[in-house]
């Protein structure tokens, strides 16, 4: 019993505790939020017109609508269709293939992708 | 042939099978569940994985990878001396094992807890509280959990070391649970710290019923205003006065919520990208491995198979379900002094288990209102629950340790 | 002037080209050709390279990297006590340098080994012998050379605890053979480290004469069916019920097979991706570097350079081939008994030294049969071959240890 | 010889135990793949038509020959030479170029490339 | 009521704030003041930042992370001891913190410098010194600053181990500063190390007008010849060969050297990739954060609130000027007897602060003479002034060690 | 007065010792450095026409001009205007997204980016 009473004690104590904590904190951070808001309007003071700056961005685009849609599905479904192609070819084999670093640690450290890179058409790696 | 004979009993006395208790078969049972719901369903699968298996591997008898006890009798007076303990139980259990090195050199000295706070703090984002401090009292609401289910434990005889240690389990923070078992009470490390990942990765299924049932639709249904946006300096700023202030009111949670600051320093500055990254990653990694490995070494059938394991796992709900009417709770009274602009819901956010429970609360609003989006507001009690539970495992360090 | 006179004579005394014995200049020399055949010829750089520079690095006298000799005799009642002797040998022979912290702290602990087979169980698929279970046999049977090896380094009169250590370079795995020379006879460790890595990197030409002498070219035609595809749900079970079952069988060889199959249960979950990516990548790398400083610092005039040495490095050419000859004999008679479908070659692979030797097996049949292909068949023996090694190494430690 | 004698024991002791284990490892991954085909019979069984689901992959692939494959080679062509073009003009110099960590790291850490980023044209990194 | 009563007041003795000390307040300033400049002048951040905020975390009083004094009183039998003095400090002081952990046993064993030494290795190229092994007396007359700055401390009342310490940041090398300060003269070891990574960071402020002021415009037009390119073969061999030369005759170098080398080794033999990445990246990272933490952890307001503190701060300085000055005087002699062909400001870079003093030199060339590109031949001296710092650090150990 | 004697004599013994390890180490360069000249020379005189392998290379570079630069240009913007076009696109929804490590990790990794990724418009993940 009179350790549930010291249980309770460290309850009282605990939760007093954790909320003062947390409420000083949030106090501070509003603090810090303000000054952050005072730091900005200085400094928007100090460089008053930063906005005409960035604005040589748009001319980047306007090429765009240039091409119609139908071309574009066409020049895309090209060259995806060609790199499709591509890759389905065979792989060529190296000519001195580098033996990778996972073939030779220890002895063990099989990576079966490795094994199987075996060229069963030509019978050798 | 008297020496194949020796040869060919020495070899049988040692075979595990021969030496396997019925402990060691429901611990193995225990580990393989563990590893089972880790692949089945992702329950917290970088540590249960670790832990589930680890325990398997140390009942097997002899296997002489975890020699030493977890919580050995100690003399006196070497007792809180790491160094001469290690040297005393080489003495008296022979070499240590890999699990023990790992268990007594990198977690019994609280560095692999503080190393992962430090790799949670660079990957953090403490924007949404920064942005809405009020949101932190909610955190500070949730660790109510962490007292009732102390008391709890403490009224079904659990000693006030032990009892603190099950408590935590409520702030829903797996490191904070594992550095303060670790120093208060490792007898119950296995079972505080399979709790905790447990209960985390089942906040889906514990927090929804308990919300609903403290809320009516139409406070379910509440809109929040959208967050103001929080400029880098105050992101920097944040971690060094949130280490100061807490580290001067409670030095005992000065390790935990320092080494979680510096690690968000490291992600706000922009500055050390490489130490942030290794903080996230590599070091992260060895570091969980670590964790995983030893804490489930742990789990051994003497320690373990007790009605009190049992129990822990029965407060643990306790802890979670109390942790999340708490936050609820005080999120209605905030509501109530907002005249009605704060959802209660976000609240039970303030359990931690950053962000699951934060999604939960999310998931509910959009069931009553699909265009309700309170996500981002629920994610500052979420975030200051980390700093809740931290402190609240302050005192307990303060008063008890 | 007597002061700087002093300081003169203080620092010509220190001078390490004065103090340079014979044997540092021959041992400097085998550390040059180590780095050498690591670089120009790319044999186990990984390994080679830093015990090679490492030696060259120790030899260097009064260079303060490594204070503390290898096999030191230690006062009975420490002599099993690690922390006791760390403090005794700095006691005895000064602050440690820092390759005598790697040395003891992480390769002596056996930690460094245990996490290097963490990682190899993360890199390895052992798909092809869940495939095939009955090919893990030929990865018993390979393990005939580690006996054959052991007999012969006893007749030659080394003893038992150096005979064993010897003997298991036939099992062609590099961390066993450091884990089981650490526990029974430091003083040969780096002889057995380097006589297995550069066998291992010698596979390719020490195999194929033995498999060609011992088969006939219809044996070396035989074709064997495609392997049945393995699930991904027996591919998990797999680590899990290896580690019970040898575990129960063979406690002693508990530790090495254990961390194996946890890494493959981590590699093989798929849930714990970046546990597992650690343990293959950035823990393997750091543990990689540790290890062969660490190995290479043992690499003294003193306990290096005897006519045992010599010896070992000739038994370790017996060990390897007669580990291929019992894997090829056991290979034929699987042959007989399965009415020809089983190609006898791939008994060759069970050596480990994973997957050089199942090349070479590949190879062999592809001169013979260009359409004939093997590979895959022969990585089955091939990672049983690890096991049984493990397997071996465990006997030896329950007997010995 | 009474060490030799040991020995002796001790290969057949191992040689019996290797054996021994490696065929109980085996015998039970026989049982493991034997429960794996049962358990993926059952599977089949309770889910009987899984075959109809995967259909609409095919119809991705029917744009493919609608380009004749000269087209193709020469709009690929082209991007790769534009690319190719557009590798080899000389890299614009970044305004204010951050300096690398590697840079920073310890005042050592040279990485030879970055000394070497000094562009020659206009003296200036 | 009395436990309740008890329990605050245990807290409240507990309290950081009420046991706040002036010297606390003003190292937590200091701390924040490094990593204010860290992050805003971007001043070294890598270890600025983790030095400037550990700095505030342990002057927060009974935070626990540091319990350990950083130059404790040990019993003579011990001093020498390390694995007594951790058992010692624990039964002095109480269980370490995490940074008691990491100072002690990661950089008073040395094990941190010499990694990063070993990473540094990895990371540089010594290509321009091979090329032109004449640059390499540079980085000798470099060191002269070292020594300058040494007689300046002794003259200020330091004694000869401190004044070596100090003298050492004139080397402009962070790692060699903490390693030889925490043989030596541990006390300091918070102020070299600020001092030298703050130096390091202002190295184009510092140098320039000191090379203008010794050199006349005509001087700093001369322009120098191409370096002839250097094969893959002799920059292999140099690593190895430059171990071997500076370990036969400073073996008390033998550490720095020897670690830097093999680093050296492993980037350039191009076998063994994956050890130099991580080398360079994984466990450079993770030992720069415990660099950066440890070497924190030790500025205590009683260690470093001192008037040594602040003469080591000018200390440094006069240390980096006159190291720069005797790079460029030597520079003007090599002018001298090649007839006009070497620029006397590439003898500045024999500072090292790689690779920032050689970008020094090139902006001043520039500066005269847009077309006159001096970087890659002032990499030379730049990189041999790594070594020759090494090295004067070697004779520092030989002889007061 | 006596330390600072030591200091003097230290300084005469480290300068020299200095110089004499750089100069040393310098005489060892150039002489590896004249070896490796030799090698050189030796490897070509038994090497002699290297120079006739490479060869086959600049054949591949030849289809480069067939295609005339504003045709070039056309192709590229066109390319280049369709993968624009694509990425402005709102991003489909994974059908079951995964849940990431970091959102994994003992419940805390917040990366909000991770939590960002709730799609507004449907109102789920
Ligand atoms: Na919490
Ligand atoms: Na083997
Ligand atoms: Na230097």
């Amino acid at each position: 019993m009179a350790e549930f009473m010291e249980g309770l004690n460290l309850t009282v104590l605990g939760v007093t505790i954790v909320f003062t904590v947390l409420a000083i904190l949030a106090v501070v951070l509003y603090a810090v939020g303000w000054a952050e808001r005072r730091l900005v309007e200085k400094e928007a003071k100090t460089a008053p017109s930063p906005a005409s700056t960035p604005a040589p961005a748009p001319e980047a685009k306007e090429e765009k609508p240039a091409i119609p849609p139908r071309d574009l599905a066409v020049i895309t479904a090209a060259v995806l269709a060609y790199t499709a192609e591509k890759a389905s070819q065979l792989r060529p084999l190296p000519f001195k293939r580098k033996i990778s670093d996972s073939w030779r640690l220890y002895g063990l450290q099989t990576q079966m992708e490795d094994v199987e890179d075996f060229n069963y058409e030509i019978g050798k790696w | 042939m008297a020496g194949l004979v020796g040869s060919i009993v020495t070899f049988f006395q040692g075979m595990g099978l021969l030496n396997l208790t019925w402990g060691n078969v429901v611990m193995i049972l225990v580990g393989l569940a563990l590893v089972y719901l880790a692949i089945r369903y992702e329950m917290e699968p970088l540590l249960l994985l670790p832990i589930g298996i680890s325990a398997v591997l140390v009942n097997i008898p002899l296997g002489h990878l975890a020699n030493w006890p977890v919580a050995p009798n100690l003399p006196e007076h070497i007792a809180d001396n790491i160094f001469s303990t290690l040297s005393y139980l080489n003495q008296q259990y022979g070499p240590p094992g890999i699990f023990d090195i790992i268990y007594y050199t990198l977690i019994r000295t609280e560095l692999v807890p503080l190393l992962i706070f430090f790799g949670l703090g660079a990957m953090t984002d403490f924007g949404p509280m920064i942005a809405d401090p009020k949101t932190a009292l909610m955190g500070a609401a949730a660790q109510i959990g962490v007292f009732i289910a102390m008391l709890t434990a403490l009224a079904l005889g659990f000693n006030l070391d032990q009892a603190a240690s099950i408590g935590i389990i409520g702030g829903a923070d797996g490191p904070t649970t594992i550095y303060l078992t670790t120093k208060l009470a490792p007898e119950i490390l296995g079972a505080t710290a399979v709790a905790a990942y447990s209960y985390m990765s089942l906040v889906p299924l514990i927090q929804p019923p308990i919300i609903r049932a403290m809320t009516s639709p139409e406070e379910r249904k509440i809109r929040m205003e959208q967050l103001r946006p929080v400029s880098k300096r105050e992101k920097i700023i944040f971690p060094v006065v949130a280490m100061i202030v807490i580290g001067l009111l409670v030095p005992s949670a000065a390790p935990l919520v320092g080494m979680l600051m510096i690690g968000n320093l490291f992600r706000e500055s922009g500055v050390v990208e490489r130490l942030s990254k290794a903080a996230q990653e590599e070091l992260m990694n060895i570091v969980t491995i670590f964790l995983g490995l030893g804490v489930g070494s742990t789990m051994r059938a003497d320690s373990f198979l007790t009605a009190q394991t049992l129990m822990i796992l029965g407060l643990g709900i306790v802890a979670f379900a109390s942790a999340t009417a708490g936050g609820v709770l005080f999120g209605k009274l905030m509501m109530k002094l907002s005249g009605g602009r704060i959802n209660p819901m976000i609240g039970a956010a303030g359990v931690s288990a950053v962000p699951m429970s934060a999604r939960v609360v999310q998931r509910i609003a959009s069931e009553e209102d699909p265009g309700n989006f309170i996500l981002m507001h629920a994610m500052g009690p979420n975030v200051a629950g980390v700093i809740g539970t931290a402190v609240a495992a302050g005192v307990f360090l303060a008063v008890l340790g």
